[in-house]
């Protein structure tokens, strides 16, 4: 009985630890100090005030894209499409943060509305196209990152553009749309409270209301559902949408609160680590919680490890992509480790 | 000669003991039943004999040789073949695919020669098939007779049958138990799981029944009774005969006319059909699988009344299996008071919801958190029952709603049925299984390629005539 | 001069779409066992970086392959063992593969590269007589080996997959592993093979990116093209000669952008770089839509639930 | 090789870079720049690669809080940043290399990226013979548009009816597409081509080889990478420049401007060797007019 308690706490460190050997030799190799990277990485990450501000800053986009994500696999749909989700999400709350006039307490709401609503119809098209047609949604939405992309790159370059710019970025937005820093002086800003109350909204929908049920029972089996008197489709685009929409509010609060613009980059690839968050919390809310923390420290990690031991990038990817993959083989094996033990 | 002796095979899962110290033997050229309820570990013991599963201890003798078998692979080489409950065959697959699967260490498929010797294997068997048809294309009866030239395809000595004849109609059976006794002259050595005592009487030699993992006894048929069958299965009384009490037929419930339905691939599958359906009466729908029976009671299941509808596959449509009992009881009505307020779910109406249906229905399960993927068929049935009756439909179409159970389980739901039918629903019962049709209904509809040939009334029909009908041959 | 465009624009085509086409062939046989790999991004850099050290240190492009074959199927071993025999989410090991590749290519590529340029020696473009001399499409006959060899592997695959004993095993592995247990064959084996097999096939698209194409290695050289491949395969309904004619597509469309744009035409560019996904999107919409993967992709194959609730 | 290293003078300057630090340009010329000041002036320096742009502030702003002199951002994506940080830490004095912005503890850097672009646009249209020139970057920026244009206004000053196309890849680790961009553009007759790129740089002089027309080197001398391709190269110092800066800003000298760095600078921006397929008249040419931009005579 005891095991079942502990393993789920084990079986991580164990995964995390076998990696962190694995990146001290390629770190050694590498010519840097492994112990100074990793008291680094794991000091400034999660124990200093700044640092804790950044993986949080970090933690936030990663929270409400693998929410969307998780979502979306509740009703058996794989959303491969945060990315491009993210970035239309952006466009919409920067262009109300540009375009509109409002006092802070409209004008913060309106943003983030129109953040949801724009990564919401990015959503909706794949969701639409599965419903209805039966086209894969993996395809589609891998398709639509880079078509949002590309159309982000160019509004930015021209319509978009602040004038003088050196590279394509957007004028700042009005103060009156930004988002509050929550730990003063760091870049920990509202968007981390924004995504705790999108996971929060996200559980009790799933674990408590109708429309959760709804969603579950199409995700496991949409025949049974369909003759159970449930609207299948509607279903699938409603949560493709949702999905969208959360992706689009961490575009939305990557403007709003971290950068104050529109910009090109909007997002580094946090589409790809959402999925591998919503997957290895299996479902758990609590689980993509913990593990957008963890990913935040991990990305937030691979800053400091470089600044302030002189790790090479290509070593913390590495690390990176171990971490992931260990941790992965820790849950699967979990099961057996408990039947063993028991 | 033993062809087959277990010796005290055990198989647990976790801690639940599937198989209870097991000795079985089997005569070489017999035919031998297994009997027992859902539930009772005949299939496990069968995917012992068969390589799929591995006993946790015992030993199984062929031939009275010691062997172990590791593997599908190892049984195959033995002469083991295993028609399993749940068909084994690839839909998307071609029939001839299917059957060839992993019997050829040559690269080449020579897809054309093959099908020519399964289609003359076919007809040695008299087992008409297609064999370039896609499975999934295939009516269930179709599929079961693959299974069966996949199993002598392999050049099988000793052929496992579980529950073969649970999707097949009267016709079909017929002919399996044809070919079955045709097979043990020939030598091979038959295990045949049924749930149907009548089938087992007539075509075994010898029957072993199981309650609860454990031998509770092994008889020759000659021997025993179908209610002695019965009693030893289920361990209690159990009547074979429906006592329907007659019901003054009410309003027209249900009026169909001219109605033509396509299935997706644009093909009318039913055509110019009319009946009317009145309060407390069951009309019986009964034909060959496959002639747009399906379509039929899909089309009426959505007209929007209240229908309750009980689906041919409970596992697919009826149930959602990762669900738990409490879950799949609210599938219909989760939207409504008093499961649902202001949108969220109300654990507690729902527990006590389950809870209540569990014990009026008799399922039987450790509590109504259990997930329905791991509840026997009878079980899943009786959810499926329960709440489809719950809504107090005006309607009631039930298609194959016993298929697969066991008698206990059968008779469950035929009592139900027949409670509805006095609570004055109207009924339709849709089914393969002739008998079980005439007994319950008041009047019997005749379908053939999507039309209703003729409606009879059940009193004054007999086996023989119906079964024309079914055939297509018209009065 | 126009059939010199004409020419150029074919053969820009075909060098495109050959890396991806590697690639989905590889992603094939992986998927249609029924094992997701949406680690094709990190096999392809794994082949190309593999490819371009063994030549560096060799001189010889047949090692640089024969490498990129051997490295591309050790990730598919990793993949396979992640996948089949630990039963890890399917997903998660093909993202961390690319994570992993990602990062260690680069790092190693540091280390073996740093400084000099990489010289290396071109793989020589093979003309086969006559056929090389027709106009325009003669192109596709003065190619080097590794195209040839695509074009022999999706013939091949095509008949493999259709017309043989392993298989027909391979697909129905795929669909119903149960089944395919049953009748005899090992599901964990053909999974191994097949993922393996698949390694090296998208090892070899790494090859010709970085010995062929390119000619030296870069960090993160691939792409996105692994990302490319997956939807080409999806695209190409999860059969050879459909996702290699979807690589096709892409291929075509890139080679077509960047001739718009060379030819000055005043669209802004970020419009011309998402033609392809545009092109594919559209297609996708128009009728060519639904395709059905294999019915066991994503599932791990346990026996206890044989022929249980799937 | 990289690590941080202590040094007498207690003088820290750091460094974020947009990309990776072996690519053989941009990123790798910042990151040189930061290695020579250490060497010649004795600093300490840190980096950070692969600076993502929602990773830019933090980036920033713990090199700042850390006690760095100097912050550099190696690129224009940067400058939105700086501007966003510096307030915040009056102390660290932020240099935009490629940047815009000036203020009381930020500088710009700029090279002149017109000036060495004009010179090359002057000899490709001189060595043209379809009167077709062409220009290739990863992205379209301030910068490779300046370049672009410089590009453009010399190869007009020769001869008014010259076509330059341009082609942006979208992408810069796409080597393989960049190489294709090269031979569509050389499909279309563009017979001289100005590439801007990293990695793909390499290739795209390669392929300009293998296809007989040619082709200007970038950043670095690249005439070695295809003597038969490359007329000549833009030259482009960043470590010098940015090594200038530091030393400024180590003496206090350093001002809240931007500094824009060309031809007068030698040491920072020239042009690379030129290729024997440059005739010595026209050599002599282009040097006298990059003599007449230094003196100013000729303006943009
Ligand atoms: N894969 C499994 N994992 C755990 N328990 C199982 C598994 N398969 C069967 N069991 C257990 O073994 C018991 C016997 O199952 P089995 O399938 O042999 O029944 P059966 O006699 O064939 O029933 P039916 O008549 O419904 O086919 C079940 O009640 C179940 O609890
Ligand atoms: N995964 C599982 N874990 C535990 N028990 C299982 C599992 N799958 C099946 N069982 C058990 O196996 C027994 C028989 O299952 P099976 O699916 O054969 O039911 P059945 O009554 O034959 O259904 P059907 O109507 O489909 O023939 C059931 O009692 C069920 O509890
Ligand atoms: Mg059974
Ligand atoms: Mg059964």
């Amino acid at each position: 009985m005891n095991n079942n308690r502990i393993f789920p706490i084990i079986s991580p460190i164990i995964a995390i630890t076998s990696a962190l050997i694995v990146g001290a030799i390629l770190i050694l190799i590498a010519g840097a100090n492994p112990i100074t990277a990793y008291t680094a990485l794991f000091t400034e990450s999660l124990s200093t005030y700044f640092g804790f501000g950044n993986t949080l800053t970090k933690m936030a986009p990663l929270l409400l894209t693998s929410t969307g994500v998780l979502l979306a696999l509740k009703a058996g749909q794989f959303n491969i499409g945060g990315e491009g989700q993210i970035y239309f999400g952006a466009l919409g709350s920067a262009l109300v943060g540009l375009y509109v006039q409002a006092p802070g307490f409209i004008h913060v709401p309106l943003a983030l509305l129109a953040g949801f609503i724009f990564g919401a119809v990015w959503g909706f098209i794949p969701g639409y196209l599965k419903a209805m047609r039966g086209i894969n949604e993996v395809i589609t939405t891998l398709l639509l990152n880079y078509i949002a992309i590309d159309l982000i790159s160019y509004l930015v370059q021209n319509p978009l553009k602040e004038a003088n710019a050196p590279s394509p970025y957007s004028p700042l937005i009005a103060k009156s749309a930004q988002l509050p820093i929550i730990i003063p002086g760091s870049l920990a800003h509202g968007g981390i409270l924004l995504a705790l109350i999108a996971v929060l909204i996200v559980y009790i929908v799933i674990k408590r209301s109708t429309l959760g049920y709804q969603i579950t029972a199409v995700g496991l089996n949409q025949t049974a559902s369909n003759y159970a008197g449930i609207s299948v489709q509607p279903t699938i685009m409603l949560v493709m949408a949702a999905s969208g929409g959360f992706a689009g509010l961490a575009g939305a609060s990557e403007v709003m609160g971290l950068k104050y613009r529109l910009f090109e980059q909007v997002s580094p690839g946090y589409g790809f680590d959402a999925i591998a968050i919503a997957f290895l919390s299996r479902g758990s809310v609590l689980g993509l919680v913990l593990n957008s923390l963890f990913f935040g420290a991990l990305r937030s990690g691979a800053n400091v490890m470089q600044r302030s031991a002189g790790a090479p990038v290509t070593v913390i990817y590495a690390i990176q992509g171990l971490t992931v993959l260990f941790i992965a083989i820790a849950l699967a094996l979990e099961p057996k480790l408990r039947r063993d033990t028991t | 000669m033993a062809y087959l002796r277990l010796e005290n095979i055990t198989k647990q899962f976790g801690a639940f003991i599937a198989n209870d110290n097991i000795n079985l033997c089997v005569e070489s050229g017999s035919i031998h039943a297994i009997l027992g309820e859902n539930g009772a570990g005949k299939s496990t013991l069968m995917n012992i004999i068969s390589g799929l599963y591995q006993p946790d201890a015992g030993k199984i003798y062929l031939q009275e040789q010691l062997i172990t078998i590791n593997s599908s692979a190892d049984a195959i080489k033995l002469g083991i073949g295993m028609i399993h409950q749940h068909f084994m065959l690839v839909p998307q697959l071609t029939v001839t695919e299917n059957i060839i699967l992993g019997t050829s260490k040559n690269i080449n498929l020579n897809l054309r020669q093959k099908q020519v010797e399964i289609k003359a294997l076919s007809q040695a068997y008299n087992l008409e098939i297609d064999p370039t048809a896609k499975v999934e294309n295939l009516p269930v009866g179709t599929q079961q007779r693959v299974e069966i030239l996949k199993v002598l395809y392999r050049h099988a000595k000793l052929l496992i049958l579980d529950e073969p004849t649970a999707v097949l109609t009267p016709l079909e059976v017929k002919s399996l138990m044809t070919i079955l006794r045709q097979l043990a002259a020939n030598g091979h050595t038959i295990i045949f799981i049924s749930h149907k005592l009548e089938e087992v009487i007539n075509l075994c030699d010898t029957v072993t029944v199981l309650r609860r993992g454990k031998v509770v006894a092994t008889t020759t048929t000659q021997q025993t009774t179908s209610q002695q069958l019965a009693e030893l299965m289920v361990g209690r009384q159990v009547s074979l005969h429906l006592n329907k009490k007659s019901v003054a037929s009410g309003e027209i419930v249900l009026s169909v006319k001219d109605l033509q339905v396509k299935d997706n691939r644009g093909v009318t599958v039913v055509k110019n059909i009319s009946f009317e359906l009145h309060a407390g009466e069951i009309l019986g729908i009964v034909g060959v699988d496959g002639n747009g029976q399906r379509e039929l009671a899909e089309a009426l299941a959505r007209t929007g009344v209240k229908v309750g509808y009980i689906p041919e596959d409970r596992q697919k449509t009826g149930l959602i299996l990762q669900f738990n009992i409490a879950q799949n009881l609210i599938l219909k009505a989760f939207k409504n008071p008093p499961f649902s307020r202001c949108g969220l779910l109300q654990q507690e109406a729902i527990k006590s919801n389950a809870v209540s249906a569990m014990e009026e229905f008799n399922i039987w399960a450790p509590d109504v958190n259990v997930k329905v993927g791991q509840l026997s068929g009878g079980n899943q049935q009786k959810i499926v029952l329960a709440r489809e009756l719950a809504g107090v439909p005006k309607l009631i179409i039930a298609m194959q709603p016993t298929r697969g159970l066991d008698i206990g389980a059968i008779e469950a739901v035929h009592q139900r049925l027949l409670a509805q039918r006095e609570r004055g629903a109207a009924i339709l019962y849709i089914s393969t299984e002739l008998e079980e049709v005439m007994a319950m209904s008041d009047r019997i509809a005749v379908m053939y390629k999507g039309e209703f040939v003729d409606i009879l009334d059940a009193a004054n029909a007999t086996v023989e005539e119906i079964g024309l009908l079914m055939g297509g041959v018209e009065r | 001069m126009n059939n010199n465009f004409l020419t150029d624009y074919l053969a820009s085509t075909l060098r495109l779409s050959v890396p991806l086409a590697y690639a989905a062939m590889g992603g094939l046989f992986s998927e249609r066992s029924g094992v997701l790999n949406i680690g094709l991004e990190g096999m392809l850099l794994t082949g190309a970086f593999t490819s371009a050290a063994a030549t560096f240190y060799s001189g010889n492009v047949a090692v640089g392959i024969c490498a990129a074959l051997i490295a591309g199927g050790f990730v598919g071993l990793v993949h396979a063992f992640l996948c089949v025999t630990l039963r890890v989410n399917q997903l998660v090991s093909g993202l961390a593969i690319n994570l992993v590749a990602g990062g260690l290519t680069s790092f190693l590529g540091r280390l073996i590269f740093s400084g000099s340029t990489q010289r290396l020696p071109v793989v020589p473009a093979i003309k086969i007589p006559i056929l090389a001399n027709i106009p325009v499409s003669g192109i596709l006959f003065e190619q080097d080996i590794l195209v040839y060899l695509l074009f022999l592997i999706i013939a091949l695959t095509t008949y493999f997959l259709f017309y043989t004993n392993p298989g027909l095993n391979l697909r129905a592995v795929g669909e119903y592993p149960s089944s395919a247990d049953t009748a005899g064959i090992s599901v964990t084996l053909v999974r191994y093979v097949a993922v393996v097999t698949g390694g090296c096939l998208v090892g070899c698209g790494g090859a010709y990116l970085a010995l062929v194409q390119i000619n030296y290695f870069t960090e993160g050289m691939s792409a996105g093209k692994g990302f490319i491949a997956i939807a080409s395969l999806i695209f190409g309904r999860w059969h050879p000669i459909g996702s290699a004619l979807a690589c096709l597509l892409f291929g075509a469309t890139e080679a077509l952008q960047l001739r718009i744009q060379a030819l000055g035409v005043n669209i802004p560019y970020q419009f011309l770089t998402m033609l392809p996904y545009l092109v594919a999107m559209i297609a996708l919409i128009g009728g060519m839509g639904k395709s059905t993967p294999p019915a066991a992709l994503g599932v791990p194959y346990e026996r206890n639930s044989a022929g249980k609730n799937i | 090789n990289n690590q941080t290293t202590t040094s007498t003078s207690n003088f820290k300057i750091a460094i974020a870079l947009p990309g990776v630090i072996s690519d053989k340009a941009w990123n790798q010329s910042g990151y040189e720049g930061v290695q020579l000041a250490k060497q010649k002036l004795g600093v300490e320096t840190a980096h950070v690669e692969k600076v993502s742009q929602p990773d830019q502030t933090e980036v920033l702003s713990d090199f700042a809080r850390r006690g760095y002199n100097v912050v550099i951002a190696h690129g224009g994506q940067f400058d939105a940043a700086i501007q966003q940080i510096a307030p915040q830490f009056p102390n660290t004095f932020f240099i935009g290399v490629n940047g815009n912005v000036s203020g009381a503890n930020i500088a710009s850097l700029r090279i002149d990226h017109l000036q060495a672009s004009y010179l090359c646009g002057i000899i490709a249209a001189t060595m043209t013979k379809s009167n077709k020139l062409a220009y290739i970057a990863g992205q379209e920026f301030q910068a490779t548009q300046e370049e672009l244009r410089g590009f453009e206004l010399g190869a007009k000053s020769l001869k008014k009816d010259i076509k330059i196309t341009s082609t942006f890849t979208g992408d810069w680790n796409d080597v393989a597409k960049a190489k294709e961009a090269t031979l569509a553009l050389i499909s279309t007759g563009a017979d001289v081509i100005y590439q801007w790129l990293d990695s793909a740089s390499a290739t795209v002089l390669q392929t300009a080889s293998d296809k007989g027309v040619y082709a200007f080197g970038n950043t670095n001398d690249q005439l070695e990478i295809a003597p038969k391709a490359v007329l000549t190269s833009a030259v482009k110092h960043l470590d010098v420049a940015i090594t200038y800066l530091a030393e400024l800003a180590q003496k206090k000298e350093l001002k809240g401007e931007v500094y824009k760095l060309g031809l007068e600078r030698p040491d920072i921006l020239t042009l690379g060797k030129f290729s024997d397929a440059v005739p010595q008249a026209l050599q002599k040419q282009v040097l006298s007019v990059k003599q007449q931009i230094i003196d100013k005579k000729v303006r943009f």
